[in-house]
């Protein structure tokens, strides 16, 4: 197998952020060469490198043993190099279509566009994927999922010899997942070289040939994939072990009820959802991309309308038609998008905390006590291991996994009694995932109500007191957590 | 994007109701809703002449707000098109009158210097990074001062250039149909629009017009050189505003090198009554040509109906804030 | 240099108005050898843009000052600095409130546009319905010209009826679309005037592209257009004021000021009604301007 | 945020160059530039009184742009500050002299109706989802339609009213320190800087200006009830406008209903100079200040220069984007 690339004391420097430490990578032809490491160990920033969005600061890029200059990510298309960019970069208004074939339209005289062919073009590419979407949908109609889908397609279709993967599973589903890897294996074969990045760890023993372990923008090793047990791989990436327990169930038989939900409709997206939610329950959502989970918990709190339905906290009914009358009501949601729905991209990471809580930190006045908040901020990226470099840092400028912890410090912060978590550990490292599986249970455990939507099976019957499932906007059942209950089970409802 | 009726029976009726109901359809509601009530309300307004009057109004507007919208879908604003018509306008004037020269090149002459003076406006902003608000304010200063420095402060008539005023109020319309005299002005608008929404829909120029206004860092990542599209798009608005340059001049026969300061304004509103986004990345030109004739309509309506200038601001501005309130209503039902 | 300098802060400056009013100041800044510099502000409502100008002239210590005031009150402070420092201020076109200005170089708006009142009422018989496209409604030039008309056809004419008046910022393009949409809402309409250059050639505008036949037009200043329209006889005439006069009364008043010679209360520089018939008389072919 | 040295050897100087190269400091850099230059080629531009002169100019432009400040913050524009500070004036004149009521209640009668104009543009952007162009666009025409009709399209003076002009025109600083007499409308320039300023960094309203600006929809999610914030900062814009209203009219002893057309851009202009983002998100008081400061100074700076002004106006354009284009490589390069 030749070396398609090979990147050696590459260097990068933002303000006040050491990114790179001279770290070197390569890549052979046909292998699926893994990157891992912690959020903001660089991982993203090497690979924006190798793709021409950045420029490094120090070492060298060969490709095919020459070496290679890119001022930009066009020569880096022309060199071969196709990426899926960590964050969505999708421009939203236009179509699926239009969206994938950007700046390669088929084009005749004058530059008019062949519309049809452009489609037909789109649609061949999903079938490859096996994957059905409409072409001249547009892109903001979409669900995260669907829209890593079109980054996938987008990538695929520039028939790169160098193809970057940065967590395109990570808004995925198992489904998608199986498809994807089908993809890959066939793309291996043709002698593609695919880097993947991931903080989905049995992902890697599935796919992954070999391993490049990065830590605080250090090359850490290079290892074989099926010689390497993962803890190594985990120890090599977190410095430590990580040890993570499985749950126990706690008897909730006498804890009062906090939500309940009844009859919840809209359309054909949230059909007749009933449940309930005891203080101190972790309750989890499972079901394939789209059977309503997010639509669910947008709904409970107030950020789309429904159609009918009541739902009562406490005990008492609740009209709530607002996030503000449901945060209001003691509800908090973490949305499973965060740069559209979570972040204030712009301001700082001590803003973004306590977005949901200033009226605890101002005077009647309405003047905000910064000090407080500033205690508050870095309380909370010492207790998430939140990696900036301190807490008056833009949050845009965060890796995408530190950038999730922050919207969970938010919802921390301001101390719901119900919380409903979607997709919470996106992106996050299997380090800190353990940890804020640690930390939600001890929310449980002080009375807080969890609901936690995950599309990750393993995460929701790791969490989960009790697992609610859906499928095409309807509660198709409600399973007993920890052991009682199977994948083949949850599966069997999630697809009825 | 569909609307579902609520009547079962599929009678006439609801059919029209849902042909109605259809979202094009229905933007012309506010047009046709004002149309109506200044028909009942003053027996002179739904004449002939007084129609033609109101799309004569709208061709110096509609087509500066034409350009403008091509650079508002891509996320910016173009502030210049008033003073770069009137700057086009004082172009031709020197080179037919001053010059002597034959009318093809003093339109030519007028188009192409829109052109260079958007292709300025567009390296600004995509080379220097200039904020698109202060790049062609600055254009905007700058072109009314030359306008005037290039006039001597005075306007050029076009008395040498035969025919020249025909380009915008002869009517080769009325020449073939003669019960149906509308002036070339609002042929050119027309056809103008017709072009610009063919280019926006149909040509990569469009399509990059509405990738860069979506996200224009996406549409970088894939590979396009979006400076060098961006400074073709304001360089095409730029050539039509020297359309819109030639047209006035035809008009009032002369380049008035004073004119043009809050036609930017005028041309910018129309465009966003008509439904395109500030923000960039939707938009139409038959939006924008609705929102041309609804300002034509109201200002001429309340004219019609003589009533006093100062109550016909105030009119002007609520009826504006309700058209698009209905405009808003209208699209989040048909979501 | 030692040139005296002598700025004119004026009520604007794109307008071919305006323009005039400073080809006169500059015949006479080359005809006393003394440095002359015409400023004003884009529209005539921006009072407190001319004040800003008026404070950046009396700042270069200018020998004398010219103003043409915007608000008859609102410069007086300014005016009170250079009466102090002793530097001489000359009005022109229209006065401002106080004793300060030495003299006023101006012409009675109010009286010429009865006159044009009087025109008008000749040309139509005495009897029927008239508009007014007017240039502004809160600028002194304006009100002064709109009500001079309006005024003398209600005391005079009680048979003619003035049926509205409108505003078209004396921008060409916007007074034209005003004109037609008067006539299409008073089609018996039997007399239009306009009260500057851009109302005038808007309704001249207005008449040849709806077609309108047997409208008496009137209008106001000079200009190329105004004048062609009156050669063709599709205006029956216009009023004109001297504005090249105005501009070169005002620099001749300052210097005169300057060497000490008394000046009169009022500089009138006179207004004419011009036709068809009359306009190269030399006296007349003098005050207008192209 | 932090710029490296260069050099090794920690000299006086090198410490300097590390002082001035701060942020902060460089922003005024164009601004002193142009001072420099003016005071150089013009020896009467360097006077105390015509500093005055430039500070004077500023205030009431200033103060507009701290208002559109708020609201460009929130990614919102308003149109309507000019014609809005007119309205405000004229309200104040119908108090004062129509209704000879005493000075405080005009005084808060304008501001006040200020307010209540902002509210209605807020209400219209924050409930009705009107786009903030095409809300205080059309107050701005409601606005400058009302002026004329409750002024009766004249100017009212305030005659009546001891002290009124020297709400602007008088001196507190002067009295005391008889060598540095500012003029109180500058000093109330400052002071509207200052709380806003205060405002903006330091309290709820402020932070929520810039979430909203950042990231409505991710404050909304917050729990946050944005269109209240929206519709409070819109309106405390209109309260600010309400004081530029005050301003205006003591310095002119009368309100001028015709005025404020145009004003908008230009106070917009001086927020975009100052570095704040149309977009929303970003900006800063000190910058508009600087941003309204190089306005006032350039343009009072060519006058003194008796520079013709068909030429003033081309300089100013050329300058403007200059000063920014300065101002975008600074802060590339302490990025
Ligand atoms: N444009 C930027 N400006 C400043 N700092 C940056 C920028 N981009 C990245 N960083 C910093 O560089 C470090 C590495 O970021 P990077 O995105 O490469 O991490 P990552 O390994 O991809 O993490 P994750 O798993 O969370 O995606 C982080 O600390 C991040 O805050
Ligand atoms: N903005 C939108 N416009 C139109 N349809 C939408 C929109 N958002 C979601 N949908 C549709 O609503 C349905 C439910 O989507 P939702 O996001 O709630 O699913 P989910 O169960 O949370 O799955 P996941 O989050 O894994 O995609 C899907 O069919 C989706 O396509
Ligand atoms: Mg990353
Ligand atoms: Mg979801």
């Amino acid at each position: 197998m030749s070396l398609l690339v090979e990147m050696q004391g590459i260097e990068k420097r933002f303000p006040g952020v050491y990114c790179l430490k001279g770290v070197g990578f390569e890549l052979r032809s046909g292998e699926v060469h893994a990157l891992m490491g912690e959020n903001g160990a660089g991982k993203s920033t090497l690979m924006k490198i190798l793709s021409g969005v950045y420029q490094r600061d120090d070492g060298t890029v060969k490709i095919d043993g020459s070496l290679v200059e890119f001022n930009g990510p066009k020569d880096a298309q022309d060199a071969g190099v196709g990426i899926i960019h960590q964050e969505l970069s999708l421009m939203n208004d236009l179509t699926v279509a239009q969206n994938v074939f950007i700046g390669r339209e088929p084009r005749s005289f004058l530059g008019i566009i062949n519309e049809k062919k452009l489609n037909l073009q789109a649609q061949e590419i999903f079938q490859k994927m096996n994957f059905d979407l409409d072409p001249t949908t547009e892109v903001s109609q979409l669900t995260v999922a669907k829209q890593q889908m079109i980054e996938i397609a987008k990538a695929l279709s520039y028939k790169s010899r160098i193809l970057i993967m940065d967590e395109p599973t990570a808004a995925l589903n198992d489904a998608e997942i199986a498809e994807l890897f089908t993809i890959i294996e066939s793309l291996k074969s043709e002698g593609v070289g695919i880097i993947y990045i991931s903080h989905k760890m049995d992902e890697i023993k599935k796919i992954a040939d070999r391993v490049t372990v990065m830590r605080d923008g250090e090359y850490i090793d290079t290892v074989e994939a099926k010689d390497t047990p993962l803890s190594k791989i985990i120890s090599m990436m977190v410095g430590r072990e990580v040890k993570d327990e499985n749950v126990d169930i706690p008897d909730l038989s006498s804890s009062p009820e906090l939500l309940r939900v009844k009859g919840l409709s809209r359309g054909k997206e949230i059909q007749d959802v009933s449940f309930s939610l005891k203080k101190g329950e972790i309750l989890g959502f499972a079901g394939l991309m789209g059977a309503g989970r997010t639509e669910v918990a947008r709904a409970i709190f107030g950020a789309d309308p429904f159609d009918s339905g009541e739902i009562w906290v406490n005990g008492k009914y609740c009209a709530i038609s607002t996030p503000s009358d449901a945060v209001a009501a003691g509800i908090g949601y973490l949305s499973e998008d965060r740069k559209h729905f979570g972040l204030a991209l712009g301001m700082d990471v001590r803003a973004n905390i306590s977005m949901a809580t200033l009226g605890r930190f101002t005077n009647s006045c309405g003047v905000l006590k910064e000090a407080d908040m500033e205690q508050i901020a870095n309380d909370y990226i010492e207790q998430l291991a939140i990696r900036t470099p301190s807490d008056t840092q833009e949050v845009g400028f965060l890796s995408g996994g530190n950038q999730q912890k922050v919207v969970i410090a938010k919802w921390l912060l301001r101390d719901c009694d119900i919380l409903i978590f979607d997709e919470p550990t996106r992106g996050i490292d299997v380090g800190a995932k353990a940890e804020i599986y640690k930390l939600l249970e001890a929310l449980a455990k002080q009375g807080k109500a969890i609901i936690v939507i995950s599309s990750e099976l393993p995460e929701v019957m790791r969490l989960s007191h009790r697992i609610a499932v859906m499928c095409q906007g309807k509660l198709t059942g409600i399973l007993p957590g920890g052991k009682a209950t199977t994948q083949e089970q949850i599966m069997a409802l999630a697809t009825q | 994007m569909t609307t579902e009726s609520q009547t079962t029976s599929p009678s006439l009726i609801s059919k029209l109701i849902k042909m109605t109901a259809h979202q094009r359809v229905l933007a012309f509601a506010s047009l046709v809703i004002l149309l109506v009530f200044f028909s009942v309300t003053s027996p002179n307004f739904m004449q002939m002449s007084n129609m033609l009057a109101i799309l004569q109004a709208t061709s110096v507007n509609g087509v500066l707000a034409v350009a403008a919208t091509l650079v508002i879908i891509t996320g910016g604003i173009d502030l210049s098109v008033g003073t770069l018509m009137t700057f086009t306008a004082v172009v031709a004037g020197i080179l037919l009158t001053n010059l002597n020269l034959p009318l093809p090149v003093g339109v030519l002459g007028a188009i192409l210097a829109g052109a260079f003076c958007g292709f300025c406006s567009g390296s600004f902003v995509a080379k220097m990074k200039i904020p698109p608000f202060i790049a062609t304010l600055g254009m905007m200063l700058i072109l009314k001062g030359l306008s005037l420095v290039l006039s001597g402060a005075r306007p050029i008539y076009f008395n040498n250039t035969e025919g020249y005023d025909a380009i915008s109020r002869g009517s080769l319309i009325g020449e073939v149909l003669p019960f149906l005299p509308i002036p070339n002005g609002v042929l050119i608008l027309f056809v103008v629009a017709g072009v610009a929404s063919y280019v926006l829909s149909k040509t990569v120029l469009g399509r990059y017009c509405f990738g860069i206004g979506s996200n224009e860092e996406a549409v970088r990542l894939s590979g396009v050189n979006t400076d060098r599209w961006k400074i073709a798009i304001y360089a095409v608005a730029g050539g039509i505003c020297g359309i819109a340059g030639i047209l006035i001049s035809s008009r009032l026969n002369s380049a008035q090198p004073a004119l043009g300061l809050g036609y930017e304004l005028e041309a910018i509103a129309a465009v966003v009554i008509g439904g395109t986004s500030l923000s960039g990345g939707r938009g139409s030109i038959i939006g924008t040509l609705i929102g041309a004739l609804i300002v034509a309509v109201l200002t001429n309506g309340l004219r019609v109906l003589s009533v006093a200038q100062e109550w016909q601001t105030v009119i002007t501005g609520i009826i504006i804030i309700l058209a698009v309130y209905a405009d808003m209503m209208r699209r989040q039902k048909s979501k | 240099d030692d040139q005296l300098y002598i700025p004119l802060v004026s009520k604007g400056f794109q307008h071919q108005f305006w323009q005039a009013v400073k080809q006169g100041a500059d015949q006479a800044a080359e005809e006393f050898d003394v440095r002359v510099t015409f400023e004003g502000p884009d529209t005539e409502a921006q009072v407190d843009r001319q004040i800003d100008m008026l404070a950046a002239a009396l700042a270069n210590k200018p020998a004398a000052i010219g103003f043409a005031a915007l608000d008859s009150q609102a410069a007086i402070p300014l005016l009170r600095k250079a009466q102090k420092a002793g530097i001489p201020v000359v009005a022109f076109d229209s006065g401002v409130a106080s004793d300060i200005p030495l003299t006023t170089a101006t012409t009675d708006n109010v009286a010429a546009s009865a006159l044009a009142a009087d025109k008008m009422a000749g040309l139509i018989g005495n009897k029927g319905q008239v508009a007014v496209i007017a240039h502004s409604q809160t600028g002194t030039t304006g009100i002064d010209r709109r009500d001079g008309f309006l005024n003398r056809m209600k005391a005079a004419y009680p048979n003619i009826e003035v049926v509205t008046v409108q505003y078209g910022d004396g921008d060409q393009l916007k007074s034209t679309e005003v004109a037609r949409a008067v006539l299409t809402s008073y089609p018996n309409l039997v007399g239009m005037f306009g009260t500057n250059e851009g109302s005038a050639v808007g309704v001249v505008n207005a008449v040849r592209e709806s077609n309108v036949k047997n409208l008496v037009v009137i209008g106001f200043d000079s200009g190329q257009a105004q004048m062609d329209a009156i050669r063709s006889g599709l205006m029956a005439g216009a009023i004109t004021q001297n504005p090249v006069g105005i501009g070169y009364e005002t620099v001749k008043a300052a210097v005169m000021a300057l060497k000490g010679q008394s000046l009169p209360k009022v500089i009138d520089t006179g207004f004419y009604y011009y036709t068809a018939k009359n306009i190269d008389d030399p006296k007349i072919a003098a005050v207008l301007y192209k």
